[in-house]
């Protein structure tokens, strides 16, 4: 452990927004887009840990071909990891926590545009997870997080009405948040603050609060229907009564494809961040980068046909939604390929936010490719349904956004905190969350490829090499997960005072605001003149206007 | 929030100017850009039930002609008066904000609240005149026609969605009115600052544009073919 | 709105058509045209929507950012109804026997 | 099959081709992959920040060319896969038109019955000739299953209150597994079985030795007599009820001035729920709603009896994919 542990020197701290006001008032009723970005990071954290102990469950129950928990319980275990995962962990972690905490010191404002609503959206998150964790405790739910009907309408038991409830709440909490960066980003930018000086982490966000606004309110009603249908059985999805299930899909997918990009633009938006302060160099094709943000939250709504590819759906539909699908994709491919470019000629160091960056670059370029499997139709009729979709979207999410969440966490974290995390640490366990992530998904293709289906509690034994290969990755990657948390609780009391600037990274949020920042940000109002990303000091304008 | 006066040199305290807009034009175009933005998750959330509305019409033409025969056009064309004249009233009512006469705007406001009430007593009215029918879907449900019974109750969980999700939101609408006559009536409102009574309309003909949309859609079509 | 306020002839003149409006979609639903008539009903809603829009809620002096944000509401709700109908209508097209 | 194989048994005409498009997505994914991971560790590595106070690198701030390439380039190779794919798909989908053997799996919660048109009945088995055209009729009694042999590379979801087919040609003998791919309850993992492909010899040996009560069609004539439908629909039915003589596949004139296409779905929902469509010139309210008191087995069978019945006319009916229930392929008056 290279740091020693000094006692940190005893100065009398300047007022900032963590010392300015004590007492629980001064937490539940704070207004200051800081203190309820922490607010969320606490209950996303531990509803990350909730959901990664119904993993962990599942990965034990696989370890044998007849399953150790029985099949009754391993149904509710895959349900709950589902829709904790999704709806409370995956969609609001970055834009809640890193977007609420930096989109206003990025863009030279003192606060979000609506200080109160930001609070409401974080009590409408709690509501909406108590009443989901109401649902787990009472029972749980065995639908599956897609909450397919008519199984869910109709022939279920368990308390799909009270976790269609717990994710309705939760909707708006999401709602609330695109709202308020959207109109953030138009209307509270700093003087200078044009829309191609923007920080792309600022361009990520506010993609993806564009589909948090137009695709959250169908999941909304959609779950509406579904309570309705459930206590009604007025047959509007159910086929004995005239409905059509694969309405359904068309509704529930309508939000869900999207929701999937609600998830991986903030972590591009986060990498975009990290990869130009790690090389100290402007990201190469600043505009293609943010233009092909803004490209996948609208691309992101015509492609949700191809998880019906053998649902029923027409053949015509299902051939437009796969050519749409393959569109999709070049944005993302893009992007990779410009963070790649940017190490070019840069002077990369390899501090712990690098490294989950090169994981993402890595990870993500795999999630996203045998995606492509998944759009071409005739791969799609054996692959989906199976563990090879289950990887590739575990390679998308975990390998992808979690790794841009954690080098996020670590980038800002002296931001954050005022301190410094212990270096080594950080390296150590970046490298363990890529081999255990690793070790845990990467068998999960083969599996796939060779038709294990998906959401099996007992399997044929044929499979069982590759599973208890998955399960030993899951308990490294487990692992990978908890030094961190130990670490960094550590490190907000006792680490390093951490200067100002520690990376010298560009932006307003480290070189105008003071470290920990003020209630408002900032002493003097910033006047924005040079470009983004500015490393080089030229300060040569990038106009994609 | 403890009130930490502002670091940063704020023109003289504006009526209702929160700390952290530069001035009251910004906190304006902020909050109606904000209501624009979510009238347009309003419109997503219609437009779930309106993508359930078009499957079924299409997949039933026949039993959806037979069962808005069901559906009393007179009281729901009347409706759509009413709402165009709560409509008519709430623009004069900002309208008259934005001059400043409070005893107009409060005249215009309750007139508004009134023409809802009306509405959502015919609503009722019509309701009712559905649950003595059987035609509340659910166990209870019955239907003349035995050659349409699943479809028609489709049909009509699909009415009862659309048109109870629209008298809910009249409802929230009637209480924000209510809000604002005892605003207008501790004449909190000026000519410089009447942004709740601009948002309230807006969010009011929003409500009014959807009911246009269900008038025909629901009452209308199906009449002859 | 910073502007100055609108005449109440604009928003009576308005309120009359949209009342005519109303008046006629009834009146032309009662007559027999067949499949026009879902048509007809359609393009009278939008008319009486867009008056709403464009005056009452004063989209006409609004910023072009509050026109863009309309467009785009109009353009994802068809986004739903066109795919989620192109998959419904096109379900009895089939490709014949050996299409290549 | 041992654990380390990376395809599974490929035995049906279309798993080579699947496994050859396979193929080609895996050496691009490679490709791409490699290609990157190159880049960034030799970026990296060449230009890692050798002193902490090094001078800041010169800014690129981009070159539109290669942004250009490096989109369209994986653009054209997403289009081989795109135009590849949905040929497959399409070739998948389609059942040739003649000489097919049918085969009926109805998906009833966590097991599933096949049928063969010369009246066997199995639970979670199936045995299938080689060489031959074999079309699937798919149904479900309750909820989403999904029929997938991993085989054959095949899946489709079997929705409920609608017929899914699609078809496939077993190449090589054995025993393969059979899914259920949709999740559909507490034992939606125990929903498997066993397809057996033999060759055309010993399948026929097989089906002489399976006991079978008849064909499906001689089961269908039995619950027509059972039903009664018989003294209305093929004795004179003294104008009460349409003889189904030469019925199936042709169009239907009903009372409300459509004309539907006799397919499978008709019949069904014309035995379920008979005043749905009424043919021209009958009254509504005399036959009886069978919902309820006719499993899917039983339907299928009636079905293929009343097939039985008629001419075959050129019927593009089970060419319909998935109709909705109640939706046919209604002509406007």
């Amino acid at each position: 452990m290279s740091t020693t542990l000094s006692p940190p020197p005893r100065i009398e701290p300047r007022p900032n927004y963590l010392n300015v006001d004590y007492g629980w008032r001064s937490w539940l009723f704070t207004t200051d887009h800081k203190r309820i970005a922490l607010l969320y990071l606490f209950s996303i954290t531990a509803f990350f840990f909730v959901g990664g102990i119904f993993a962990v469950m599942m990965r034990i129950n696989l370890l044998q071909p007849e399953g150790v928990f029985g099949h009754d319980t391993y149904n509710k275990l895959f349900t709950m990891h589902g829709i904790i995962m999704v709806f409370f962990f995956l969609v609001p972690s970055i834009p809640a926590t890193l977007g609420n905490f930096l989109i206003p010191p990025m863009i030279g404002a003192r606060d979000l545009a609506f200080p109160r609503i930001n609070l409401l959206s974080w009590y409408i998150y709690i509501v909406g997870g108590v009443v989901a964790l109401t649902a787990v405790v009472r029972g749980g739910v065995d639908t599956g997080w897609t909450f397919y009907a008519p199984f869910s309408t109709t022939y279920s038991n368990t308390h799909v009405l009270l976790a269609a409830i717990g994710i309705f709440v939760a909707g708006f909490s999401s709602i609330l948040t695109g709202l308020n960066f959207i109109v953030t980003v138009h209307k509270m930018r700093a003087p200078g603050m044009t829309w191609s000086r923007l920080p792309l982490f600022v361009w990520g966000h506010y993609a993806t609060s564009l589909i948090q606004v137009l695709g959250t309110p169908v999941i909304a009603i959609t779950l509406v229907l579904l309570g309705l249908e459930r206590i009604l059985h007025a047959g509007i999805f159910d086929p004995n009564d005239g409905g059509d299930p694969v309405l359904f899909q068309h509704l529930f997918w309508f939000y869900s494809h999207p929701a999937v990009y609600i998830m991986i633009l903030p972590g591009m938006a986060v990498m975009s961040e990290i990869v130009a302060c790690f090389s100290r160099k402007a990201i190469f094709g600043y505009g293609f980068v943010a233009f092909s943000s803004v490209a996948i939250a609208v691309l992101g709504f015509l492609v949700w046909g191809h998880h019906l590819f053998v649902a029923g759906q027409s053949m015509y539909a299902s051939m437009v939604f796969s050519f749409l699908s393959f569109v999709v994709a070049v944005p993302s491919a893009i992007k990779v390929f410009n963070w790649t470019a940017t190490m070019y000629k840069g002077s990369v160091s390899f501090e712990t936010p690098m490294l989950y960056a090169f994981g993402f670059i890595g990870l993500f370029t795999i999630g996203g490719l045998t995606g492509l499997f998944l759009a071409t139709m005739a791969i799609d009729v054996h692959v989906t349904d199976t563990y090879f979709v289950i990887a590739h979207f575990h390679y998308v999410m975990v390998g992808g956004m979690v790794m841009a969440y954690m080098g996020g966490l670590h980038f800002w974290f002296p931001k954050i905190t005022g301190r410094l995390y212990p270096e080594n640490w950080g390296r150590l366990a970046a490298m363990i969350v890529f081999v255990g992530f690793n070790l845990t998904f990467f068998p999960q293709f083969i599996l796939g490829y060779q038709g294990m289906p998906r959401r099996y509690a007992s399997y044929p034994p044929e499979f069982q090499t590759l599973h208890v290969m998955s399960t030993a990755g899951a308990s490294v990657l487990a692992v990978g997960y908890i030094i961190p948390l130990i670490y960094m609780t550590w490190a907000w009391k006792y680490g390093p005072i951490s200067p100002q600037n520690p990376w010298n990274a560009k932006g307003l949020e480290w070189e105008k605001s003071p470290t920990p920042p003020p209630t408002f940000n900032f002493d003097t109002q910033p006047i924005v003149t040079e470009p983004a990303y500015n490393y080089s000091g030229t300060g040569e304008e990038v106009e994609i206007g | 929030m403890a009130d930490i006066p502002a670091p940063i040199g704020l023109p003289p305290h504006a009526q209702g100017l929160k700390h952290h807009f530069d001035d009251s034009a910004q906190q304006l175009e902020s909050s109606t850009l904000g209501m624009w933005v979510f009238l347009l998750t309003e419109v997503m959330f219609f437009g779930g039930m309106f993508g359930g509305y078009t499957v079924y019409r299409n997949l039933y033409p026949e039993a959806f002609a037979s069962t808005s025969h069901f559906m009393n056009v007179t009281i729901g064309g009347f409706n759509t008066g009413v709402l165009i004249c709560s409509s008519f009233t709430m623009v004069l009512a900002v309208r008259a904000a934005q001059l400043g006469q409070k005893k107009a705007l409060i005249s215009f406001l309750v007139s508004t609240l009134a023409l809802g009430c009306v509405f959502l007593a015919l609503k009722y009215v019509e309701y009712h005149e559905k649950w003595v029918d059987h035609h509340i879907p659910g166990p209870g449900f019955q239907y003349a026609d035995p050659r349409y019974f699943h479809q028609a109750q489709i049909l009509f969980f699909l009415y009862f969605a659309m048109t109870g999700m629209h008298a809910l939101h009249m409802i929230v609408g009637a209480g924000l009115l209510i809000t604002l006559i005892a605003m207008a009536a501790r004449n909190r409102f000026s000519a410089e600052w009447f942004t709740p009574v601009e948002m309230i309309g807006l969010y009011w003909h929003f409500v009014d544009i959807v009911w246009i949309f269900l008038f025909p859609l629901l009452y209308l079509i199906g009449h002859t073919s | 709105m910073t502007h100055q306020a609108v005449p109440v002839k604009v928003y009576a003149a308005v309120f009359l058509a949209l009342i005519a409006l109303t008046i006629s979609t009834v009146a032309i639903s009662k007559l027999e045209l067949g499949e026009f008539n879902f048509v007809v009903a359609m393009t009278i809603a939008v008319i009486k929507a867009s008056l709403v829009v464009w005056f009452f809620m004063d989209v006409r002096r609004s910023s072009s950012m509050t026109k863009l944000f309309v467009g785009a509401g109009l353009f994802w709700l068809a986004i739903l109804l066109v795919f989620v109908l192109s998959d419904y209508l096109s379900r009895g097209w089939l490709p014949g026997p050996k299409w290549w | 099959m041992d654990a380390f194989r990376i395809f599974p048994d490929s035995a049906s005409t279309t798993a080579g081709e699947v496994d050859a498009l396979y193929m080609y997505l895996l050496a691009v994914g490679i490709l791409m992959t490699v290609l990157i991971f190159f880049f960034v560790a030799f970026f990296a590595i060449k230009y890692r920040r050798k002193s902490p106070d090094e001078p800041p690198p010169k800014p690129i701030h981009g070159s539109i060319p290669l942004e250009i390439a490096w989109s369209v380039i994986p653009f054209l190779a997403m289009l081989v896969m795109f135009a590849w794919g949905t040929k497959l798909y399409f070739q998948n989908y389609t059942p040739p038109r003649k000489d097919t053997l049918d085969i009926y799996v109805v998906g009833k919660q966590w097991m599933w019955k096949v049928q063969y048109p010369t009246g066997q009945r199995e639970i979670n088995e199936m045995h299938v000739p080689t060489g031959r055209a074999i079309k699937l009729t798919l149904a479900s009694e309750d909820v989403i299953h999904s029929f997938y042999i991993p085989a054959f590379r095949l899946k489709h979801d079997v929705v409920p209150g609608s017929y899914q087919t699609y078809w496939f040609e077993a190449t090589k003998p054995g025993r393969y597994h059979i899914f259920c791919a949709e999740y559909c309850g507490t034992n939606h993992s125990a929903m498997t079985g066993w397809v057996t492909v033999m060759d055309p010899v010993s399948y026929e040996n097989w089906l002489a030795a399976s006991s079978a009560t008849g064909s499906m069609q001689d089961q269908g004539e039995k619950l027509f007599a059972q039903y009664g439908c018989v003294t209305c629909h093929l004795g004179d039915s003294q104008g009460r009820s349409p003889s189904l003589r030469n019925v199936f596949g042709h169009p239907v004139e009903l009372d409300d001035g459509r004309t539907v296409i006799a397919d499978e779905e008709y019949v069904r929902e014309s035995i379920l729920n008979p005043s749905a469509k009424v043919v021209k010139g009958y009254q509504r309210n005399i036959m009886p709603v069978f919902e309820g008191q006719i499993n899917e087995d039983g339907l299928l069978q009636l079905i293929v009896y009343i097939k039985s019945l008629s001419i075959p006319a050129p019927s593009k009916s089970l060419l319909t994919q998935v109709t909705p229930p109640a939706r046919q392929n209604v002509r406007k008056p």
